[in-house]
């Protein structure tokens, strides 16, 4: 394979199976609709790409090569406000999860021009870092891994709740370095006050230039789950399939059992690590998009001019709405001063939080 | 009398009964211990946490997020610098979300020298709290204040971080303003009900006085003592120092006002600065080290605002800029600002000819 | 002219070949990238580490501790929040043993903003480095002064931070005087003999041109600039923003005094007061959050030592107490000193009649 | 069994024999060494937690319990300065592997009282924080786990050295929840890169006061080495002859193979935490120190008489020092200015650091 940066060679993986014995075959629907997600999903990671190239940005970092992972993750999330429903703490590479919730793309292009009207973070953020209270969606934060040093507390929370909320929390393969993932597992798995969790690794091999032979102890990351009794899965992320019944099983797992599950989906990085690295399309990574379009074709559930319509359509959607956004205000200077204190508590939803003010 | 510890722990129940509390963790927080202080004892919701400052840090954001009403504690605040970039990511949700999320969360944690603690018993948190935007930063001086402060901190839709300077939390109210309300006036009748008996501990069930809502703003002084001739602005622990200071000074002809900022952020600059528009001196007390210290923010604001109005240089007392606290009692006294450093300071201040 | 990155480079060349350094690491430091601001390329001693922060600081003590001779980076400084109890612990390591051990380390890592970097990509660490006891902090605001810098921290028997003005990493010395000693006249000489080929790394070996031993003394100022009206003191990148006011300013007849600190800690306190005693006027400039500064404190030092000196209230510029630096071109401008806000205190002080 | 805090049920624990087959025998002059030194590390334990009850010393820590395991720890070090040699990141109930190394008890009675003697601090640090740059004791600071990230990097210095020095690093079991653990894990398990350690944990099943139950999922700590391809082992730390065999089966794995070692130690903590906690002698926890006794008397290796002879020693001699040690001068005031910066490097012993001035 080739990549930004040659003569690094990268590790071989076997990928395992799930085991959960039966494959059992996903509705066509649902196939056609997590291609659709995964196609929106690329094009407006590439609108995104391209408005950074043009100057309508000032730094790109997402997901594509992500996307059939990111995406059935997304549209098997319980959606909603408050401990009744899944929390998700995401990392940067979390569009397709995004947009299988249901989020307008015209707002990752607001965020990408850091517009006033941005909604995630009011011009303040990179792209790509998302926060949805309604759906709770916590704030996508740049710091490596400390999501998962906050996770066991919305599921903390879950636990005491009760009903079948989970709290997912998404990471790379390079950041479990970090202390704090050793965290989530310490307080996940605490023996008698074990956690609604699903700890997702996302592993594309990579933390920016850094291959994952030569840091790794571990021939799978997931095994670092087992000592504590942590039920674990490694996955291939490039196959929507594979992920959707992955995480299906994982999901049911958590939220029935309450305990938690570490599910490590080998994934790709299509477009490199952001537009520092230059953000062009890397030849040689498997593209789960491309290989999952053309099986829907040779299964004749899907037609390459219906493919190549649903990307048209898209990619003009995504050109318009990045002009329109072009003209939207940014934030003023005196904004800054915005929120740094909130006046009254709006978190926990209307079931949460009933004793205080 | 009430001890801080007590007071602290009928704030805890009364935040667990009334105001939403839903967790108190931290390490060696729940039974049997409840608390290396005994702060946390008979308390419903606590617990203990694995000993992670920084899994503490992150759980009490996370259940914040949830809607839960969490009160972490970090065991001494020694143990808090690896959590700094946690404790920033708290105070910046609300507005890195552009006001979509809050984190009503409260991290209290023990404060300051005075007790022998050695190096990694004595630091300050003052200049790393209230360098924490998105934060409210309180200490009390006192038992009462410790109740007041701590309920306002527990409803405050914001983190709040509540410093309890260590060497006051088995101090007695001094008298009846710095008492609790609502407590029985026999102080061995209030530690029968709540203090935790020696021993076996699993059949005990503490009794809780009826103690009430009292919320001391968060942002607001406390005038400990009116004065003419210099004005002394500190909190915690060195508000009892100055307030000795004061009375030693007092015999010299020397009139100090003392304010006890109760809150470091937002802080009460109108007490400040009305204050050092009467005296037009001023002495900044604190014991955190004194390079990039708090008090030097304060005496730049004063520089900034008040300039004219002073007859004599502003001055900050602090600890000195060193790694740390030495245990041997020399090495302390030598470390942070004692009583006669104080007389000194105030006297210099209120003899400078303009 | 030679870039910042490049200056670094060859000093952690001369400091590999010639001062001991046997270990330059950290997050992407390694090949293929060499950092990535690409200042570790071509190092023979650099390697990638984990992406895990606390590991990095504390390898680096223990290779300091095991007499090697570490550079390790933290990719921004914006990362370094959690690694402030190990920073702490190095800088304690002499004074806590009583002098048995040393801990002869340098950390670099960039900092500030200017470059759009959003949140976590634009603070400061200057309070925070400050408050580290035990350590000695650089940030130089040139090539020359990052080369000779870095080569003093390397050579230093304790423990050294330096911080890189992320917004000058690429520019390019102004003049001969910014340059480093012995580099070929023509940039594009030099680039080809040290930026590595985009594409295929593997076969690529640097060229070093022969730099000398210059070692720029940490704790001693640098006179940007001489004048006789006003007294700004800085650092790193803003020493850019405040020459541009004085030769503003200069045009009015206002003329200012400008030093560039090249040291946090130990500082030229020396160089500060014997020029504010001339010009009785000061402004201090630097981008970090204004509640608990490091201008704060130099601020305090004046009124302590030369109150009598002024003949205007001297003066902080800093950042705005904020959770971040905001991504929009308008926040990132309304959080940090403009050269407009700085002009306007500069003249302010120049006017001002005492 | 009865503990400060009744009602805690303690975790019940299996302990794994060593698993090098032959359980050679230790040769008694080694026996007896180690039960002069155990009896003398606990008679020096005594005596400072006697100090500190009567107001010369502010405050207690130490290792009562773990002797049967510190004691052939300290033994089995090699001692001396620079990479070519082990290095010790301890933590606070080292006494007996101090004792074991040489050091001289009277010196901890000074760091007890806080004299200007004090050779570990110079009455800066708490009872129990050494520090002996000679034989390469890295200064013992108070927060928990520290170590564990500080002691890669002699590790990684020894690694390039070659030779046969090792780095070891201890601590409790309740630390092991900090990041910093798996830290070391992370950083001594790199493929290709692996690092000479001897990673340690006296697992006392308690921190301060919470029990080791409720607050761990995994069933043995050592099993956190797994993933990493990191040897592990569970020992009987109250026994020295187990300790002994199973900490020379390690250090030879690590001295000759270069690569890591997770060793678990099942230890007891006699006197409690700290003075904090009274400081009182525990009923029913296994003291190692007595049952060793006993054992070498039935084996005829030692009388009665003679281990009384040598506990009353001991006790005189210290009671004596701490007399002595009352009188000597404590720092003064200005002292704290001391040692703020080093004026030159002293580090790496004579072979290290040739380059740098
Ligand atoms: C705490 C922290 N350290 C360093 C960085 C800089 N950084 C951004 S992304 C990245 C690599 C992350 O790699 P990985 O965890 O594998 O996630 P990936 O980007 O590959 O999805 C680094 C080092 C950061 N954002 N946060
Ligand atoms: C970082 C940190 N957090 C908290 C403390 C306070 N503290 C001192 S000892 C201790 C318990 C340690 O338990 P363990 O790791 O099992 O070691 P043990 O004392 O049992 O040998 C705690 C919480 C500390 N010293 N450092
Ligand atoms: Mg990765
Ligand atoms: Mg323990």
């Amino acid at each position: 394979m080739r990549s930004r940066y040659n003569g690094v060679p990268r590790m071989t993986t076997i990928i395992s199976k799930v085991r959960n014995g039966a494959e059992e075959s996903l509705k066509p629907e649902l196939l056609l609709q997590m291609h659709d997600l995964m196609r929106k999903a690329r094009v407006l990671e590439e609108r995104l790409i391209r408005m950074q190239k043009q100057g309508d940005g000032y730094f790109w970092i997402g997901g594509p090569g992500e996307e059939a992972f990111s995406v059935p993750l997304g549209l098997l999330t319980h959606k909603g406000e408050g401990p009744q429903y899944d929390y998700l703490h995401l990392h940067y590479r979390a569009s397709g999860t995004m947009l299988a919730l249901g989020a307008d793309p015209v707002d990752a292009l607001r965020q990408m021009k850091s517009t006033a009207s941005d909604p995630y973070s009011g011009g303040r953020n990179f792209a790509s870092h998302y926060s949805v209270r309604k759906w709770n969606v916590v704030p996508v934060s740049s710091p490596i891994e400390v999501q998962y040093a906050m996770a066991p507390g919305t599921a903390l929370a879950q636990r005491r709740h009760g009903g079948t909320g989970i709290t997912i929390v998404t990471g790379g393969d390079a950041g479990t370095a970090e202390g704090d993932f050793a965290t989530c597992l310490i307080w996940s798995a605490r023996k008698g006050s074990e956690l609604p969790m699903l700890i997702i690794v996302t592993n594309n091999q990579y933390g920016i230039s850094t291959p994952y032979d030569g840091q790794h102890g571990e021939k799978r990351i997931a095994d670092r789950g087992a000592a504590f009794g942590i039920r674990t899965l490694t996955i291939d992320g490039n196959d929507p399939e594979t992920s959707y019944r992955a995480i299906k099983q994982a999901m049911d797992y958590v939220r029935k059992e309450r305990k938690p599950f570490l599910l490590e989906a080998m994934v790709s990085r299509l477009y490199g690590h952001s537009s520092s690295s230059g953000a062009n399309y890397i030849e040689g990574e498997a593209d789960g998009l491309k290989l999952f379009e053309d099986k829907l074709i040779a299964r004749k559930l899907l037609t390459k001019e219906r493919a190549d319509e649903l990307n048209a359509k898209y990619t003009e959607e995504l050109l318009e709405a990045s002009k329109r956004v072009r003209d939207e205000a940014p934030p003023a200077p005196e904004d800054i001063w915005k929120h740094v204190f909130a006046e009254q508590s709006v978190v926990g939803g209307s079931s949460g939080n009933k004793g205080a003010r | 009398m009430t001890t801080m510890v007590q007071a602290i722990r009928m704030a805890l129940h009364v935040g667990e009964e009334r105001h939403g509390v839903t967790d108190i963790f931290g390490e060696d927080v729940g039974a049997p211990l409840g608390g290396v202080f005994t702060q946390t004892q008979g308390l419903r919701t606590a617990w203990n946490s694995p000993l992670d400052e920084r899994g503490i840090v992150g759980a009490a954001i996370g259940l914040a997020l949830a809607g839960s009403r969490p009160v972490a504690e970090i065991q001494f605040c020694d143990y808090a610098f690896n959590t700094i970039d946690l404790l920033k990511l708290a105070g910046a949700m609300h507005w890195s979300s552009n006001g979509d999320w809050n984190c009503p969360m409260v991290v209290m944690t023990p404060v300051g020298a005075g007790i022998h603690g050695s190096i990694y018993h004595s630091h300050s948190f003052d200049a790393q709290a209230t360098r924490l935007a998105g934060w409210k930063i309180v200490m009390p001086s006192n038992p009462r204040d410790a109740y007041g402060l701590l309920l306002s901190a527990i409803i405050d839709p914001n983190p709040v971080l509540f410093m309890a300077p260590k060497a006051l939390l088995r101090q007695k109210a001094n008298n009846d303003s710095e008492e609790v309300p609502g407590v029985p006036s026999d102080e061995r009748e209030l530690s029968k009900m709540i203090d935790a008996p020696l021993g076996d501990r699993t059949k005990w069930k503490p009794r809780w006085p009826d103690t009430p809502d009292l919320l001391i703003p968060i942002g607001k002084a406390r005038m400990d003592r009116a004065g003419n001739d210099v004005t002394v602005v500190t909190y915690g622990r060195h508000v009892h120092v100055c307030r000795k200071a004061a009375e030693e000074l007092a015999t010299e002809g020397i009139d100090v006002e003392l304010i006890d900022m109760r809150s470091l952020h937002p802080y009460d600059w109108d007490a400040i600065s009305s204050s050092i528009k009467k005296t037009h001196r001023v002495v900044f007390v604190n014991e955190d080290t004194d390079i990039t210290n708090f008090g030097e923010h304060l005496l730049r604001r004063t520089i900034d605002e008040l300039f004219y109005e002073l007859h004599a240089p502003p001055k900050v007392l602090a600890g000195k800029h060193l790694p740390g606290v030495g245990l041997a009692d020399n090495l302390e006294k030598g470390s942070v600002p004692q009583l006669d450093d104080i007389t000194n300071a105030i006297r210099t201040s209120a003899r400078h000819e303009p």
